[in-house]
């Protein structure tokens, strides 16, 4: 049983990667100590006690160093929470609740995959969906996987974390909605070029806006490629509580609480 | 928690005035993880139907300026699924538990409190005639004095346990409806449930629920609520169990003034999950502050 | 301003569908030293009643959660005061001028209506049947349909102005209310007032306003106020001002897209003296990435 | 007529005078250009745009550079507004609406005050009260005038501004509740011993609170001395507009307000 904790960490770097794109670096020792590759934080933004945001802000673990007790988030700023966080400086403090949710299963946890002598994993990241990849990536490379990434983005600009996931030995294809034309502008369709292509892998990691998440979903499914999706859903209490984030089942009736039977779920179990 | 902030309620002894709102709290499991759920004077659960129910479709959560906009639709496993599954751990735990019912008709509100008399573990019921996120029954009942008055006598009629009716703001005279639901055998007001509100996408040019309205929570509520716990307070002479937009202990105090014996926080715990222990910590400082020996001198002391 | 935000309300063309809220923009002197006045589809001035008050006693303003409780009493120099002395101003500036009244009376309303009809500068007549701070009258009218309608009818049959009618939240169905005051002859709706609500000085133990009560605005009501305006907007054909918490352009974009042709910003002013320029201009662009090529094409448009 | 901006300044300096007083300057060329002692300025103290808290804070200038193009505020920090402030860093944006109100009446414009060949005048302050003494004692001891303080406060380290007033040249006595039975506690006491000594002014200036305000107009009244007084009430727009800053009227029924009749008025104009 992994344990909550709501912890007042303290911002320790703040990096600007695009103009829209930033990195916020935590200490937070309880919190780091036991997150997983996957699972997320719920961020109070705003000053202490403000009402304004009102709600936490949830984000993917994007670096865990449970060791140095430090965790951080990438994001793009979107609206009041995000403008914040950004602004906050070095040294201020920050409320934070996490570890939260179910991250990836790899793939020696996993009764999915078939089995295979050095199983080939493939990582599917649309815009944002970057975010939690690189500690996933780390826990695949260690354990001497075979890894590879197909990533999009609106502008080449936008492409965060590529060239450490590169740096980890994984096997990167990017694509932009810039360079239409010349190949595959969507990561979708990069997807289906590298399936026509021959690539064949034993498990695959999506990770994106809704609509990307389905075509992932259907192109996997043609190939019977399992696949895992981190899925994003409005939340308030991230804990179970309040039933908001609600994501429908596939097969029985009724939802799934993205913040706990989530954020990673199998794609079979879900409708998009 | 010392002695300064026992009460008691309809009977039964409270270790503390402070409750959790329904819904807010689920059936308690996540918040025992971070603190002894006896801190709390009776736990509050998640509104229970007679059959199980999944929910609304769609997006179910809209944030707004120091609110939250919210479509839940009253999920929950139902009053055997309730029973089997998750009273057993509250019971455990040696909290009192105050379930929240919902039905769609009369006969269902009725047929709850039958199935809930004298299930162990359960202390009191909260008719919530105030939901505004189910299509048929729910905050319609709460809409006038009649039907709020008509439900009250018949779930009066299928339990000896306390009962507390649990009100809808979207009222011109919540009073009245207060003094009915009094008249009909309710020991105790249970107010306010959410507000009516809605949003609207800009981009989609859509409303941003399915069902267009959802109930209106949080801090922005605050000062209507206290506005109608002071109203209700001067109406009725059962207790009060107080609540809208409770962040703070200033905020709890506020409705203790106002003449609430209880109050109960909601939205407050899904952004803070010490809300209530801090809450509660606030509260027996300012007991101590005020040179009172217990809350309990202090309720209804801003009408004087 | 570009066509793109010219409307029309009652007959009047107006620059903007953006006016001032009542008693958030004075008579508009203080305004028109930030800004050309003309940006403003209207002027929607301070509340004025038959003879000249003072207002309540005691602290007037509270802050709340991104809200604003007032009990300002209708201060007002009395409508011989506004036309002597305010409205050679408005009319000067060449802005259309809408007149709030309140009565203690519905024969007060009505001698209003009259003193003002054809009085030279005056565009409209809203009829405030929902100020929360004045002891007699007031919101009390705006609490039933028939007490509505009752002052509609003796208002409509005193003046030949177009009449708005203001109504009050604090009400179960706000819906019927408007459709009694139209049926009655309102050329136009306005809503929502403010809500009823209070605060209590937990040091002192007592209410913070000396009537207890007050009006709560601001941000934190708007999430209700679009609600009521969707509701109304599906029950009247009247054209409708939608009001309550707009502070910012994608505020007002919702109350148009709900169903209402115009919009008043009200506390906003009181927070930045360019809410309404910035609304305006913010506004235009949104017509413009519409693809629209006027505003008045996105009345409503959410209800498809 | 003075002209009111709202205008986005810079914070320029913040110091901490005690564990709960500030001062924070602000570059804002265009309101220190016109800023008048005894008129106040209304600022966000949150985040831009941000709703909490909702309204802007009122504050008396206490140091105006209208050269530099800056002035300062000096305040307690009592919730979330004055919180904030003190957090805002050096560099940061701040807006601000000033000046607002009528500032303080100088003896050479003043008809209350007899004729005297070289006039004394006396400022009484309580606690925070002292914050509009110091551009006010500037403009009176540059017009030649000699002047004496008595200032008040709970704790002798909450005697903000002391050593720079005396340094203008000011006669400055003081009294706090610490030093209990030595000598008068309150600032009113002070008041009237100094009176009962003999000591004759010509005009006086008060400023602090609501129930020091009316004990020093009883005390001024009984010894005819013409008195300003500097006012305190809730504020929302500070222009006049909203009518929530009511202060009752002396003699005809009825209000003035605030932030336009005032903060300074002669204390016979005004219940207290
Ligand atoms: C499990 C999970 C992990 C996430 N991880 C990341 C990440 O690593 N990097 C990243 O950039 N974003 C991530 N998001 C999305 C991120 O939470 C939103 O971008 C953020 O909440 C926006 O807040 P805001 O105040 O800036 O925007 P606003 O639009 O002002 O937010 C308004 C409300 O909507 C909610 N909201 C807005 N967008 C989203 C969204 N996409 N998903 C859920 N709620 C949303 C906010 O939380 C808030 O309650 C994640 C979301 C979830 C649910
Ligand atoms: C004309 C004028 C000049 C002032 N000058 C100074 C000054 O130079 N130094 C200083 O320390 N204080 C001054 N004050 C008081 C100062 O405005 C308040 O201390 C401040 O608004 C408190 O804000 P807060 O958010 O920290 O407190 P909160 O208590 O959280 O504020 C809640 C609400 O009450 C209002 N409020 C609280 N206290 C007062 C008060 N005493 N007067 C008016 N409104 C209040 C706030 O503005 C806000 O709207 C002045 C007030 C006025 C009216
Ligand atoms: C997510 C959520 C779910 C709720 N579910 C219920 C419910 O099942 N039954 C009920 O009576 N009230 C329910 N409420 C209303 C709360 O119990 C409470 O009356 C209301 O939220 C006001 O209190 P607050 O502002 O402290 O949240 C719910 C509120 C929220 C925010
Ligand atoms: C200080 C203040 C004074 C008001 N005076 C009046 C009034 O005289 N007449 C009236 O009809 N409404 C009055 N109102 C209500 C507003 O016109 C408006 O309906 C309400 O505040 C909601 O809009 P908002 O949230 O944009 O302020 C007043 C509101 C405030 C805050
Ligand atoms: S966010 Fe509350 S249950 Fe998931
Ligand atoms: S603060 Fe609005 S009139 Fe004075």
């Amino acid at each position: 049983m992994v344990s909550i904790k709501f912890e007042q960490g303290t911002v320790i770097a703040q990096e600007t990667l695009t103009p829209s794109i930033f990195r916020t670096t935590i200490h937070a020792p309880n919190i780091a100590a036991e997150a997983l590759p996957g699972q997320f934080v719920n961020i109070k933004c705003g000053a202490p006690a403000s009402y304004d945001p009102l709600l936490l802000r949830p984000f993917s673990f994007n670096r865990i160093d449970s060791e140095g007790g430090t965790f951080s988030v990438l994001y793009r700023v979107v609206g009041r929470g995000t403008e914040l966080l950004r602004h906050i400086r070095v040294g201020d403090k920050l409320t934070a609740l996490g570890p939260l949710g179910k991250g990836f299963v790899l793939p020696e946890q996993s009764k999915q995959m078939g089995p295979a002598a050095k199983p080939s994993v493939l990582l599917v990241a649309g815009g944002m969906g970057i975010a939690p990849f690189y500690p996933l990536a780390t826990a695949l490379v260690t354990h001497g996987l075979e890894v590879s990434l197909l990533y999009g983005a609106r502008l080449s600009s936008d492409l965060a974390d590529k060239t450490e996931l590169k740096a980890l030995g994984l096997r990167v294809l990017c694509c932009t909605e810039e360079q239409r034309g010349e190949c595959p502008s969507l990561v979708t369709d990069l997807l289906q070029a590298t399936i026509d292509a021959g690539d064949r892998f034993d498990l695959a990691y999506a990770c994106g806006p809704r609509g990307m998440l389905s075509a992932v979903k259907r192109v996997c499914k043609d190939s019977e490629l399992p696949l895992q999706l981190s899925l994003e859903e409005h939340m308030a209490c991230g804990l179970g509580v309040c039933l908001g984030c609600s994501c429908e089942r596939a097969s029985d009736e009724g939802y799934w609480h993205v913040c706990t039977d989530g954020p990673v779920v199998w794609a079979e179990e879900v409708k998009l | 928690m010392s002695e300064k902030l026992t009460t008691a309620l309809c009977g039964m002894s409270l270790s503390s005035p402070v409750l959790s709102a329904s819904g807010c709290y689920g059936y308690g499991r996540e918040f025992d993880k971070f603190y002894d759920l006896r801190l709390l004077g009776a736990v509050v659960v998640k509104g229970i139907t007679l059959r199980p129910r999944h929910g609304n479709a769609g997006r179910r959560l809209v944030e707004t300026p120091a609110g939250l906009i919210n479509s839940i639709g009253l999920e929950n496993p139902g009053v055997e699924g309730f029973i089997a599954e998750e009273l057993p751990f509250l019971r455990e735990k040696g909290v009192p538990v105050i379930v929240n019912i919902s039905g769609n008709t009369a006969e269902e509100y009725s047929e709850l409190a039958r199935r809930l008399d004298g299930v162990p573990g359960v202390s009191m019921l909260e008719v919530n005639i105030s939901c505004p996120n189910v299509k048929q029954g729910g905050m319609a009942f709460g809409a006038t004095c009649e039907s709020a008055a008509g439900v009250t006598r018949l779930v009066r009629r299928h339990t000896a346990l306390p009962l507390t009716v649990k009100l809808s703001p979207n009222v011109t005279d919540i009073a009245s409806i207060a003094k009915s639901v009094e008249e009909e055998g309710a020991d105790c007001i249970s107010l306010i449930n959410t507000l009516l509100g809605m949003a609207i996408d800009v981009d989609t040019k859509r409303p941003v629920l399915n069902n267009t309205f959802g109930g209106l929570s949080g801090p922005a509520v605050k000062p209507i609520a206290l506005r109608m716990v002071w109203q209700v307070a001067g109406a009725v002479s059962v207790p009060i169990i107080g609540m809208g937009g409770i962040s703070s202990w200033q905020d709890a105090a506020e409705f203790i003034l106002a003449g609430a014996l209880c109050v109960a926080v909601g939205t407050a715990n899904l952004l803070n999950p010490y809300a209530i222990p801090e809450i509660c910590i606030g509260l027996e400082e300012y007991v101590t502050r005020q040179g009172a020996s217990s809350i309990r001198e202090l309720v209804g002391s801003a009408r004087a």
